[in-house]
């Protein structure tokens, strides 16, 4: 099977999903998804976040981590649009379930290139059913 | 069909990386291609050879070691993942001032890049984990 | 799409996230502690079994043994695979998605 | 009693449990993940609110900062504690379980 | 603070319970608790092992690794006895959730030596609060 | 009062391991004694010097090895549960064959009656894991 038949008409490009479903800090799988996606930036791919279930909590705002002796990862969010991921699609009712708001999150932002680079929210709100819509069109899945 | 492999925890502890073990083995007796097995995260621990397993058990990392000297696997164990934890071969040990290294036959230690180029080459990408 | 999910659903919320993000059609394999999941007359069973029916569902043989399950206790609808059967459910969809 | 909580309500449900099997006048210490578990408003706060008041709840404040979760968003009753305040209550209660 | 204030009134003993709460193989828990409770039995203190939530899929009987490539270590359990660990409390709630019976669960008995050897069984069925009975008597409390 | 800390995870991979750290220094700092700390299940693999964790990141076993020092505290590396996930002393190396070990400074092994004597001989036993 040659690898045209399975991608998308977008050239040479797969879509690549990052689910992030899990706190963090509590363990090292958000930090190291974040990695993931920094390094795959690289790589001209159609890439894009996802967030729900616990996920939700890494993009909250006001983390202060220096009673725990850890490093706080969660500004590095905020730089996804300078790597060109500029695709962060959170779940409302994880949001819901957790009692939080969109406000409740920090902001990210990027500047659209096609828009004479005006900064743009990279958080696109959406509902459990169109969360699984993005879901079942991408290529690759990778959930830590 | 080409498969890519991630294997996201340590051997023993969850059974991630045996039934990693099983799938792998199972999709190469059916004459499927593993372009790669990744393995990431306490997934590096896989690639110590310094375990001891107590006779009766399985021993995971000669498994893998073995699979992959039988169909010539590319078992590749991430760098930033593996320093965290402390898998080492004899170049990072040099490098980082280590008097030991510990990485089993067959594996290599190589960046992340190599796992965006597994989801790009491969027709599937099967993750295990916690 | 084909969804994994290995932990157990009294222990973890995963199989019941992955069941609400499922879409009519798709096809979830329970493997390891998730095998559970594929258990008649549990407390998760009636839940489940709403979704039986839009959902194939699959359980791995050799995890069902492993922990003492009977094909008698296993919900209608749920299919046995063995890790070729795994494989070819892997091969047979166009993207696997692991609810880790 | 002392009982230790380390993971969120959200995703796995060793809190329900805790709160299921401690005995009135128990003392529960959220901590790490478990800290997701002390705030009101969410989906699984009525359900610890039923405790509350049988039970004593402490969350840990390094893990609640770490997180992002300010003194206002927690359930009344809650008390927050430092490392040196969960070494006090472990000195306080003759027996330490932690639900792991 | 000398020991002695701690203790119980049986002697130098101690109450230790190991609190069993997960399924068997998905990870090592169950298995290296057991190891524990086998070390355990050579000091001579008051052992008992609690079995709830998943951790009652433990002794579930018929269990068969082989497909796996797993050690099958549940005639451990079985072994309990020899090592005058006669205990398990089972909860009763945890089994009914699973849709289990007593019938499901492995025989495992001990000989009781204040009562002419006759073989007794080790598990002993308890509601939750009884349970929480238990668990409020011990010295030390290890769960895996 | 006499406090024996159990620490059931690895490093970075889960917390507990840092919260153990922090707890038995605030319990320290208090003028509590900490009898033992022993190292279990994955918590085994706090126990090797091979870890380079990134500059920017806390060095657990450093921080660790530096609390013992400090302290003259007693960390002890369960034997069994180490060799099924490859951290050896020099002498376990040696009786297993193996080429290298990856014991850190101020951590021992020893066997798992060293828990059970933790749980008898202290007045606390608290435990952190996943």
């Amino acid at each position: 099977m040659s690898m045209e038949e399975d991608l998308p008409g977008t050239g040479d490009q797969k879509k690549f999903l990052y689910v992030n479903r899990r706190a963090p800090y509590g363990t090292i799988y958000a930090l190291e998804s974040l990695e993931v996606v920094l390094i795959g930036a690289a790589f001209d791919q159609d890439v894009s976040l996802a967030f729900f279930d616990d996920g939700v909590y890494q993009i909250v705002k006001d983390q202060d981590t220096s009673g725990i002796g850890m490093k706080n990862f969660s500004p590095t969010y905020r730089a996804l649009g300078d790597y060109e991921v500029t695709r962060l699609y959170v779940e409302k009712e994880s949001l819901e379930e957790r009692g939080l708001t969109p406000d409740d999150l920090m902001e990210i932002t990027y500047e659209d290139e096609d828009d004479d680079w005006a900064e743009k929210p990279s958080v696109r709100l959406v509902s459990r059913a169109e969360l699984s819509e993005v879901m079942a069109e991408q290529d690759v899945i990778l959930s830590f | 069909m080409k498969f890519g492999i991630l294997v996201n925890e340590g051997p023993y502890t969850h059974q991630a990386s045996d039934s990693a073990y099983q799938f792998t083995k199972a999709a190469l007796e059916k004459g499927h291609e593993i372009y790669r097995v990744f393995f990431y995260n306490d997934g590096v621990n896989n690639g110590t050879r310094l375990t001891v397993p107590p006779q009766d058990e399985r021993n995971i990392q000669v498994n893998w070691s073995e699979l992959g000297e039988k169909y010539k696997l590319d078992l590749v164990v991430c760098v930033a993942a593996a320093q965290r934890r402390g898998i080492l071969d004899e170049s990072e040990a040099k490098r980082h001032g280590k008097n030991a290294d510990n990485i089993a036959p067959g594996f290599r230690i190589s960046g992340l890049g190599q796992l965006i180029e597994t989801g790009i080459e491969c027709d599937r990408v099967v993750a295990f984990g916690d | 799409m084909l969804h994994t999910v290995n932990k157990s659903p009294f222990e973890k919320s995963t199989f019941e996230s992955c069941l609400n993000h499922a879409r009519p059609g798709d096809a979830v394999l329970l493997i390891e502690d998730g095998v559970y999941g594929a258990v008649k007359g549990t407390a998760v069973s009636g839940q489940v079994a709403k979704f039986n029916g839009d959902l194939k569902l699959y359980a791995l043989g050799p995890d069902l043994a492993a922990r003492g399950i009977k094909d008698a206790s296993l919900m209608e609808g749920v299919s046995v695979v063995d890790y070729g059967g795994f494989v070819d459910l892997v091969a047979k969809h166009d993207v696997s998605q692991a609810w880790l």
